[in-house]
């Protein structure tokens, strides 16, 4: 059902934590759907230097949590605002049809990390 | 890998003695029954028995077994062709909240044909109430369906006390005892039902069979038509293999329930309070009411689909109410009409043993399961352990 | 004893090859389709690539194929399914006067419920019209069901011909294809239908499972409700070990067909010359127009069954349009619509030969027959020879 | 589906044939339903000396009126006359429900023969 890297995600989530300074926090889904997704983002110099998650979800949550935490690091925020719940999916290889919702949660998320970020500096 | 299957209510391998009983009848007695030459008295032979070891331990009469395609078309055999036959008589129905999908869902295209549906809630404990039947019942209700035993939380429904009531009413009693053969006493007199639903895949026999019990006089509608099999009742060749299969899976059911029971029960048992040492976790459905194979329970704080994978990933087959497993967005209806909130029902692991399981697996799954849930909850945000 | 087998039409053995396919799925692969675990993936991966070959057969997609209990349940998804889903656009049907009960029955049903069925004749050759077709159809028509070719006389339909003008027409063609899957193209895009329905044991494979093609964009209101199986078009565990065991027929017939079908055509034709040497004996249906492995013949002054049950105890299996063999008392409808008079269609005999069929098996059919008829002639009060 | 005793009465039918100087004839059935059976008699002393059979018709129907002669021959006119279907079906022990009414055809065409016998004398 899952492609092998989202099964690697899965399995071997990268960046899970809390970051307790940490610039924006941002959460996304609430637990009546399954699905909760909480990330924190340290940026210097408008970058993100530091990113951490904590994800209530499926095998797809957890996984769409996790690579966007990768796909996150080091880059700028204008960039990081770019990313696309679509692209990190493709990131994963793909997701199965009914679990595409899931993957929307890890967009947003850091989407609302960012806003939060904006808001305090 | 090592691997434990705890899902046996979701299906069985077929056992070596029901495949035996089946083999014969895919390459050399694979007759039409309803052939007239040797080949299909073979076959029709093969059926008459079949039908005779059915009736004979559900304590019905041969002409009352009708073999279907599995659960759910007897399911919906049950319920479509009994309400479309008696609708002139009235048209309320009553089932429960707690029922299979198989039953719910007809009962939902009904309703859209204009007939009542009552959905009898359930007590914390996830019984329906026979007081709640007892209100519940009209001068115009035709038929009540309640299961037997839940397939998820595997509590014990009063069905021998509902379908008193419903006799006395005059009114149809259907029970959906697929996950309750094998466990419990399923004799049609004892329990008062009219129509009683099997399917063979839950007892080590094969997917895509099952049968349906009707009661002598009750009239069916029937629902999928073509020729005169199955009294015509139910149309189609019919699966020769697959119903000496049920047959054989039956009687053996039957035969080692008194053995068998009580060491799944002492597993069970075992797995159950190990499990209940994890913190924050509890026992969904009756302690007592419950089929002696099932545990069905809540870890707070993480969720189900994240859960089995990770217990996959060491070999060990169970099932969620997820509603990332169930294909829908809801967790399940039953942990729902518990009174559970979302967010715990998201969380439910359900291990249902049977009778190859043993205690080193037991002790397996009892050295697997807390650290998983102990990670899964690191990694949630709504745990603050 | 001897035994000659030359009922094909009723049903066949399932074939080494597709037991042996079908055996890893009762035991070791045994999982439910829609468990997350790895024996659940397992059993969804078989049906996947089960879904995978008869699509590709069928010159279809993956997601137009639905598994189902058999032919009959096919048909009546179809017909009932598609009827019921776009009777707001009209509620006049159209079939033919030849069809399998699986779809007569159902078609009847739909007549009570206030839709209008146009059953075409045939010719004296057993063929529908296309002509007839086009006449038949009237602003309100919305589907179209003509089998593909006749189970009792063979006789193949000019499906891609009707199927055209009811594309044309904004009607949905479904064409049972029970009888022509081995011997016949079955491509849904050479057919022009939209809905096509298989069954396995006809192909050597297992009985109780099925096939309906449902091209995208057409839908159909589910038949068997209960769970999200089959795109939630049919309900029910999946019987795995039967849906790969139809695979693997299909793919074998697809693959052999070419190579096998014209041996048995030249077995029937002998087969066929021989019979017809008997005086006062006439082929029913087509010669041409007809499946290469189908011989239907009246004798005059004789009854089906008494012949079929002296050929059964020479070892021969055959099958008759004869009342007494069908469980009603009226001989065959399609016999009857091909313009017989009952006292002949009731001495007809239907020789359906298959893959393992012999030239000595044909010699000793030859052998028995002529005095058999021959005996029953001349206990006949009809027979004045 | 078929008794032991039917299928050796549809294989080894008892007194097939035709009396040419019949004392009386019987019809019953017709060759629309898939059933007919004619009984010649032959009548001496008002007793039933000969009997002979001709069917067109399933097994069921050729064992009754193969069993029916066994059972008339030898006997008085009024006793022939009270032999009933059922009784043609118990001495084959039984018949398929389904077939019960292939037994009617037996009896009724001796007493088609009787009368015309009757009627002629
Ligand atoms: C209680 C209950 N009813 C009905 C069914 C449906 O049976 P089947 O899978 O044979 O269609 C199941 C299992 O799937 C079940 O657990
Ligand atoms: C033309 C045709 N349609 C439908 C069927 C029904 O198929 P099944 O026996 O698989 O229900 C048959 C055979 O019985 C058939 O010959």
């Amino acid at each position: 059902m899952y492609s092998d890297k989202v099964m690697d995600h899965f399995q071997n989530p990268r960046n899970v934590g809390e970051i307790p300074d940490a610039d924006g926090i941002g959460v996304e889904g609430n637990a009546r759907c399954g699905d909760i997704m909480k990330i924190w983002i340290k940026v210097e110099d408008n970058r993100i230097v530091d990113v951490k998650f904590k994800t209530f979800g499926c095998a797809a949550a957890v996984a769409t949590s996790s690579m966007i935490t990768e796909l996150v690091i080091g880059k700028t925020i204008e960039e990081a605002e770019k990313i696309t719940n679509t692209a990190v999916a493709e990131a994963l290889d793909g997701l199965p049809p009914v679990k595409m919702h899931c993957s929307n949660l890890a967009a947003d998320a850091l989407k609302k990390a960012i806003e939060d970020y904006k808001a305090k500096h | 890998m090592k691997t434990v299957y705890l899902d046996h209510a979701a299906t069985t391998s077929v056992r070596d003695e029901v495949l035996e009983a089946m083999l014969p009848y895919f390459k050399d007695s694979f007759g039409n029954a309803s052939s007239v030459h040797s080949f299909g008295r073979e076959a029709k032979k093969a059926l008459d028995t079949a039908r005779e070891t059915v009736a004979e331990i559900l304590n019905a009469d041969f002409n009352e077994i009708i073999f279907t395609s599995g659960g759910t078309e007897s399911n919906n055999l049950a319920i479509k062709g009994a309400a479309h036959q008696y609708k002139q008589r009235g048209t309320h129905l009553i089932t429960s909240a707690i029922e299979h999908p198989a039953v719910l869902n007809p009962m939902k295209e009904l309703e859209k044909e204009g007939f009542t549906v009552t959905y009898l809630p359930v007590n914390e404990q996830g019984i329906v109430s026979v007081e709640a039947f007892q209100n519940a019942v009209r001068d115009d209700t035709i038929l009540v369906s309640i299961m037997h035993a839940n397939n998820e939380i595997g509590t014990i429904q009063p069905i021998a006390a509902i379908g008193k009531i419903a006799r006395e009413r005059g009114i149809l009693m259907h029970t959906d005892a697929v996950q309750s053969v094998g466990y419990l006493n399923i004799d049609v007199d004892d329990l008062n039902v009219d129509l009683l639903t099997l399917s063979a895949h839950k007892i080590y026999g094969p997917k895509g069979v099952g049968a349906l019990y009707v009661r002598k006089g009750v009239q069916l509608v029937p629902q999928i038509r073509g020729g005169a099999q199955e009294r015509r009742k139910r149309a189609g060749t019919e699966n020769t293999a697959g119903i000496v299969g049920l047959a054989k899976a039956l009687e053996l059911a039957h035969r080692e329930q008194a053995a068998v029971v009580p060491k799944i029960e002492k597993l069970r048992d075992r797995l159950l309070e190990g499990i209940l040492q994890i913190p924050h976790t509890r026992l969904n459905g009756s302690r007592t009411e419950r089929l002696p194979n099932n545990i069905n329970v809540c870890f707070e704080f993480i969720e189900g689909e994240s859960l089995l994978l990770n217990l996959d990933l060491k070999g060990i087959a169970g099932s969620s109410g997820s509603a990332c497993t169930s294909g829908s967005l809801e967790p399940s209806h039953v942990l729902l009409a518990l009174g559970l909130p979302h967010e715990i029902a998201h969380g439910s692991l359900r291990l249902t043993l049977g009778r190859d399981n043993t205690d080193a697996e037991i002790d397996y799954v009892l050295e697997c399961l807390p650290p998983i849930v102990e990670r899964l909850r690191q990694m949630s945000p709504l745990y603050n352990g």
